[in-house]
């Protein structure tokens, strides 16, 4: 990177110029109250200095109409604003319906990027330009924060949470990554790139090296390896819900409620199993803490979601309509 | 400097400083302008620990791989700074000296309500103190001044419990002390000092008081399960465990945002006095700027969640967060108008204080109105955790009650030590404090924008030219508070003797000898008019 | 300061502090029963309703709120009413966690 | 203090009760009721954090409050209720005698007081010695300060199954985890505001035997009541909050 002086960030996707905009409207609104309000403080002192020591001001006490004008303007500015603000962060948090899933994984001290295809990335990004891209993230350990200065937008890894964030880059390029959430010791070494390619450029890099196969077919291999297959069968025979078709399906649970299965409930059945279980389900699952990585996690949910739909004729009720498990309770690990 | 009278040869006979002598007679005492002195030495003394931390950072950021020190001892440097500087000087600044001095004096009272209670919050003060000492000496602490979890309760290997006991105790003294004010206020008056004739440094002080009162207890608790969590592994911050590690931000932003209150309504408190004073007229629109006091008290508390726009709390709720963000600004705005509004026609001096506070209008100006970027919810994601908030709260902070403070002290330390200082170092150190002040802080809201994350070590090098505008800045900012140091120090002992209203200023305090008597005045004065009435008060002229 | 009583305590007779005891045992005991009874959501509302009335009671007659000066109520106000801030601006973060939040995992084809 | 008042001239013969920067007796009592008011408002907020904890946790992991809860000891609890409500009762008799000036009867009812009082601490006491030998205190990294403290899984019943024989239910478990921490943030701060009353307590039975209070002046005795008060008025919400969450079924 060239040593030039900066004065202002590189515009590198489609909100920023939204971002800039508000920003420039704000510059252009407080520079005229910070302009007015110095040019008559300096002028009154100058004009109204004091000429000899026992001189009095004028005993002017106020105005209610000036009170009600500087109250209210103000009041109005600010709600110009706040409506200007809330529309931009709309924009900034409603992920566009096509976007494509990029997982991230923040670690005390470096990104893990993992690509649907199978490309894991440390402190470094590849993505298509002008495409929706959406990152979902978590933490391993503390918090971390995901900041694109280039594309105005940044959000919290939590641990134990996902948080997801989105940009559609328009330059092709190499722009910042930042942890912007203090995590420790190297809280300033975070930092990485994101490398915006043209599509062509984009699918040669794909193509370059995916050694382990996609994502899901990682999370195949981990299902396999942690024995979810012996439960989760998918010809609805297994003691634990199919899971074919289940993300965006809507889950009845044991406890009377429904949900809209997503990547945060894959994960907390997998921690947590027994948090919201399915109904006709026994809680006989045991937790995986400590056993399996969010990045881990991830590829399952990616598994998860890549099983045809439409297996065992259970379609999007996640399991719901298959056979209850035999009743064991108690301790059956 | 104006004096109205024949100078003055003397000091009183008698005041509180010489009523008693040794150095018990000053641990013991009960007297709320020798507890102001108290602390003024002690916040003093954290305020130079503080800006020598400001220093090492400021000299760390010359270059983008950092100058001085590793990354750990980096972190430890800032998070000293921050805790100092905010819990242990700016907290306690300017109600525990200039409050503790003037409040009983503006309302024509003997002493604060509880004269024991404020003596103790001092000792508190200190224990308090001595805890984020030993955190210091034991090794630092590297968490930021805003403990977050689960940085703090698991990962962090540094003292951050010492630390974390440090802020618990010192909160007690906040406490205290506003606890005192508050019932000095309702109970103490003179007669004749009715609500609308309370000097606004007064009415600010109130306003201040009510956030010590409701809003540090609950910092207190929060700090404490902060504690257990790190002592005990209890988990009720620990995600791995079923915790929350966000409903620590709730909890600690809902006394850290008032927090920021506690220290700038003070110092709007000041800057009434201060304008009133040097423009020798009533401040326009007395209520409007005392009850914004109370109005910025109370939406205060409504709006913490703005600190958390990108830490994982719900979109309704930043929404919520960021409108009532807004509406605390327009208090600050009125203020401003109104202080604009009153220099209209007034006598204006060029004296210390009202230097420090036209600086002051200028540089609350630049903070409040940053702040209307940082409530934009959908600006505020780009610009949250980066310089842009460090400049914007540092001239919130610094630039606000630090000037304030300064220019306060400058007002009424003739009132305080009873002598005078040197007038052309205070203005010259008025100025550099002003422009030093501009230098560090302006570039940060440009290198903020572009994208320089807060609390790094080192940075990527198009940042630089930023910084080094900083740093240089930072030096002529450390020599505007090293002179009044200096100077004031000196005027304790070889100033002229001030005599009792220097400034020709009306109000309470400039009625009584300076120093004062121990108990502020020989009889209690009877109150028959509002404050600050220049003139022909009878005329009163309405625009 | 004109506002202020003439300093004498305002004497209330034993009986009422005797009469406030009992009405205290009584709502305990009908705590408890509560507790027991099925009410669905509402045994949280039921429980907490008692422990108001049971809180304001030693409030205004054992701690003389009601015969004392206006500004005690203003404190008492003032304290219960940041709690409800405290806890109402929290839940309006964990209230809505459901509602947009979590990213839902699309099908992308 | 009175040396200088006097010199000053400027006080007239008044109470000797009466401090040098009050101008009344009754300014003096109304300052030091309205300090205390003040202070209890700052109590309020200071147990709100936890309360602000609790509701949190008790709306996510409702079915671990209900097990935890219930195996609290409701017999227990319930009868320290009635000796915290009956403490209250004591000392508000005992601000009522001070009021008329009967110097025994306050001195007895301040006796009857700290005696309730420390009939709720034991009590306490008990319940925590069974969570303690059940292993319920959470102790995380402390467990060189309590050597094989380890947290455990006592008798826990959720959904018919004892959480502690079920690993599949360990979930639950770090849900009765967290209650049992806001169990003992929560009483632990307050038998700790019971133990500071106590040994105000004390002081003021001292003043009180030694006959320093009067029908003028027994700000003490006032100021300490509403005090005492709030501590139950605490106990008051603990109770339903900590013991009653989910006891049908």
């Amino acid at each position: 990177m060239a040593p030039s002086i900066p004065i202002f960030p590189e515009q590198a996707s489609t909100l920023a110029s939204r971002v800039d905009n508000l920003y420039f409207f704000m510059l252009a609104t407080s520079g005229f109250f910070a302009v007015l309000v110095t040019v008559l403080v300096v002028f009154f002192a100058i004009k109204y200095r004091r000429r000899h020591p026992d001189e009095h001001g004028e005993p002017i006490h106020g105005s209610l109409a000036l009170e009600l004008i500087w109250t209210g303007i103000p009041f109005i500015i600010a709600m110009v604003m706040f409506v200007w603000g809330a529309s931009v962060y709309f924009a900034l948090v409603r992920v566009p319906e096509q976007a494509l899933d990029v997982y991230a994984v923040g670690k005390q001290w470096m990104w893990k990027f993992q690509h649907r295809e199978g490309q894991r990335e440390i402190n470094e990004l590849h993505v298509p330009v002008n495409t929706p891209i959406r990152v979902i993230m978590t933490s391993e350990d503390v918090l971390h924060d995901l900041f694109f200065p280039a594309f105005r937008t940044k959000m919290d890894a939590l641990p134990g949470r996902y948080t997801q964030l989105w940009f559609t880059a328009t330059k092709t390029g190499t722009f910042h990554i930042f942890c912007a959430e203090y995590c420790g010791t190297r809280h300033s070494g975070m930092i990485g790139h994101v490398t915006v390619m043209t599509q062509a450029d984009y699918e040669n890099w794909l193509g370059g090296g995916s050694a382990g196969g996609s994502l899901a077919d990682k999370g195949q291999q981990l299902f396999s390896q942690f024995a979810c297959i012996t439960c989760h069968r998918s010809d609805a025979q297994g003691r634990g819900p199919v899971l074919n078709g289940l993300l965006g399906s809507t889950v009845h649970l044991a406890n009377g409620n429904t949900l809209t299965a997503d990547a945060a409930y894959v994960r907390e059945s997998i921690l947590n199993p027994t948090a919201k279980v399915v109904t006709g389900f026994q809680p006989i699952m045991p937790t995986f803490q400590g056993q399996v990585t969010e990045e881990q996690i991830l590829a399952l949910t990616e598994y998860i979601k890549s099983l045809p739909a439409a297996a065992a004729g259970s379609g999007g009720t996640g399991g719901a309509g298959a056979s209850p498990a035999p009743p064991t309770p108690g301790p059956t690990k | 400097m104006t004096t109205t009278a024949a100078a003055p040869t003397a000091l009183p006979a008698r005041h509180y400083l010489n009523e008693q002598e040794g150095v018990k007679s000053w641990l013991l005492t009960t007297d709320h302008k020798r507890i102001a002195l108290l602390y003024l030495f002690s916040i003093t003394a954290f305020f130079f620990l503080g800006g020598f931390f400001a220093l090492l950072i400021r000299l760390q950021l010359l270059t983008p791989t950092g100058a001085l020190m590793d990354s750990d001892t980096y972190n430890k440097v800032f998070t000293m700074h921050g805790v100092i500087m905010v819990f242990f000087f700016l907290i306690p600044s300017i109600p525990a000296t200039l409050g503790n001095f003037l409040l009983p004096i503006m309302i024509g009272a003997k002493d604060l309500a509880f004269p024991k209670i404020n003596l103790l919050s001092w000792y508190i003060y200190v224990l308090g103190g001595l805890f984020a000492l030993a955190a210091l000496i034991g090794g630092g602490v590297d968490t930021g001044w805003t403990f977050y979890t689960p940085y703090s309760s698991m990962s962090s290997n540094s003292r951050v419990l010492t630390a974390g006991v440090g802020i618990f105790i010192t909160g007690f003294s906040s406490i205290l002390t506003g606890l005192n004010f508050i019932v000095t206020t309702h109970r103490m008056r003179a007669p004749g000092m009715t609500w609308f004739r309370l000097p606004l440094f007064v009415w600010a002080q109130y306003a201040t008081s009510l956030i010590m009162v409701l809003g540090t207890p609950v910092i207190a608790i929060t700090v404490l399960l902060m504690a257990f969590e790190r002592v005990l592994r209890v988990g009720i911050f620990d995600p791995s465990i079923g915790g929350d590690p966000v409903l620590f931000q709730h909890l600690f932003w809902f006394y850290s945002h008032p927090a920021v209150y506690i220290m700038v309504l003070p110092g709007m408190g000041v800057i009434s006095e201060l304008i009133a004073s040097g423009a020798r007229k009533n401040v326009f629109g007395y209520s409007f700027v005392a009850f914004s006091s109370l109005a910025i008290a109370i939406i205060g508390f409504l709006v913490w969640g703005h600190h958390m726009f990108v830490a994982g709390q719900t979109a309704y709720a930043g929404l919520v967060f960021s409108i009532i963000t807004y509406l605390v600004g327009v208090p600050s705005a009125v203020k401003t108008f109104n202080w604009t509004a009153t220099l209209y026609k007034g006598s204006i001096s060029y004296d210390t204080p009202t230097l420090y506070a036209f600086g002051f209008i200028g540089l609350f100006l630049i903070g409040g109105l940053t702040g209307l970027f940082l409530a934009a919810i959908g600006l505020d994601i780009h610009l949250t955790d980066t310089y842009f908030v460090v400049a914007h709260f540092h001239y919130i902070m610094v630039g606000g009650t630090l000037m304030a403070y300064l220019g306060g002290l400058h007002f009424w330390w003739p009132k305080i030590s009873g002598r005078l200082y040197p007038d052309a170092w205070a203005r010259l150190s008025a100025v550099l404090v002003f422009a030093g002040f501009n230098l560090t802080f302006l570039p940060q809201f440009v290198a903020g924008y572009i994208g320089m994350p807060r609390r790094y070590a080192m940075y990527p090098p198009e940042f630089q030219v930023y910084n080094i505008l900083s740093t240089a800045g930072a030096t002529i900012l450390g020599a505007g508070y090293l002179f009044p140091m200096i100077y004031l120090t000196w005027s304790w002992f070889y100033g002229k003797p001030a005599g009792d209203n220097p400034w020709g200023s009306k109000g309470l305090e400039w009625e009584t000898t300076s120093p004062p008597p121990t108990f502020n005045f020989d009889t209690t004065p009877i109150v028959t008019e509002a404050t600050h009435q220049y003139g022909h008060h009878e005329e009163v002229k309405v625009v | 300061m004109s506002h202020l009583e003439d300093g004498h305590d305002h004497i209330l007779p034993a009986t009422t502090y005797y009469g406030i005891f009992a009405v205290l045992m009584v709502l305990t005991a009908a705590t408890v029963a509560a507790a027991f009874v099925d009410l669905g959501p509402l045994n949280i509302i039921v429980a907490l309703a008692i422990a108001v009335v049971k809180a304001s009671l030693v409030v205004l007659i054992f701690m003389h709120v009601k015969y004392g000066d206006r500004l005690n109520w203003v404190v008492v106000g003032a304290g219960v009413f940041w709690l409800f801030i405290l806890l109402s601006m929290l839940m309006l973060d964990y209230s809505s966690r459901g509602w947009m939040n979590v990213p839902p995992i699309q099908h992308v084809s | 203090m009175s040396d200088a008042a006097l010199t000053q001239g400027l006080h007239a013969a008044h109470h000797p009760r009466q401090m040098h920067h009050f101008d009344s007796m009754a300014q003096q009592k109304e300052t030091a009721t309205f300090g205390m008011w003040v202070f209890l408002v700052t109590e309020i907020m200071f147990f709100g954090g936890m309360f602000a904890a609790y509701m949190l946790y008790r709306m996510w992991y409702f079915p671990g409050f209900a097990a935890a809860s219930s195996e609290l000891d409701i017999t227990l609890g319930g009868t320290n209720t009635v000796v915290l409500i009956g403490s209250s009762l004591t000392v508000a008799m005992a601000v009522h005698a001070a009021q008329l000036g009967k110097r025994n009867q306050t001195v007895w009812l301040l006796i009857a007081t700290g005696v309730l009082g420390v009939v709720f601490l034991v009590i306490k006491y008990f319940e925590y010695k069974v969570k303690f030998a059940g292993h319920h205190l959470p102790d995380g990294g402390m467990i060189w300060l309590f050597p094989g403290r380890e947290f455990q899984l006592g008798p826990f019943i959720y959904g018919g199954f004892d959480v502690s024989q079920s690993p599949e239910l360990a979930p639950i478990a770090s849900q009765v985890r967290i209650f049992m921490v806001i169990y003992f943030a929560l009483t632990g701060m307050h038998a700790l505001h019971m133990i500071i009353g106590i040994g105000i307590l004390a002081v003021i039975l001292r003043m009180a035997i030694r006959g320093e209070f009067s029908k003028e002046w027994h700000i003490p005795v006032e100021i300490f009541g509403l005090y005492w008060h709030f501590v139950d008025i605490v106990w008051i919400f603990l109770f339903p909050l900590l013991y009653l969450v989910h006891r049908h079924g």
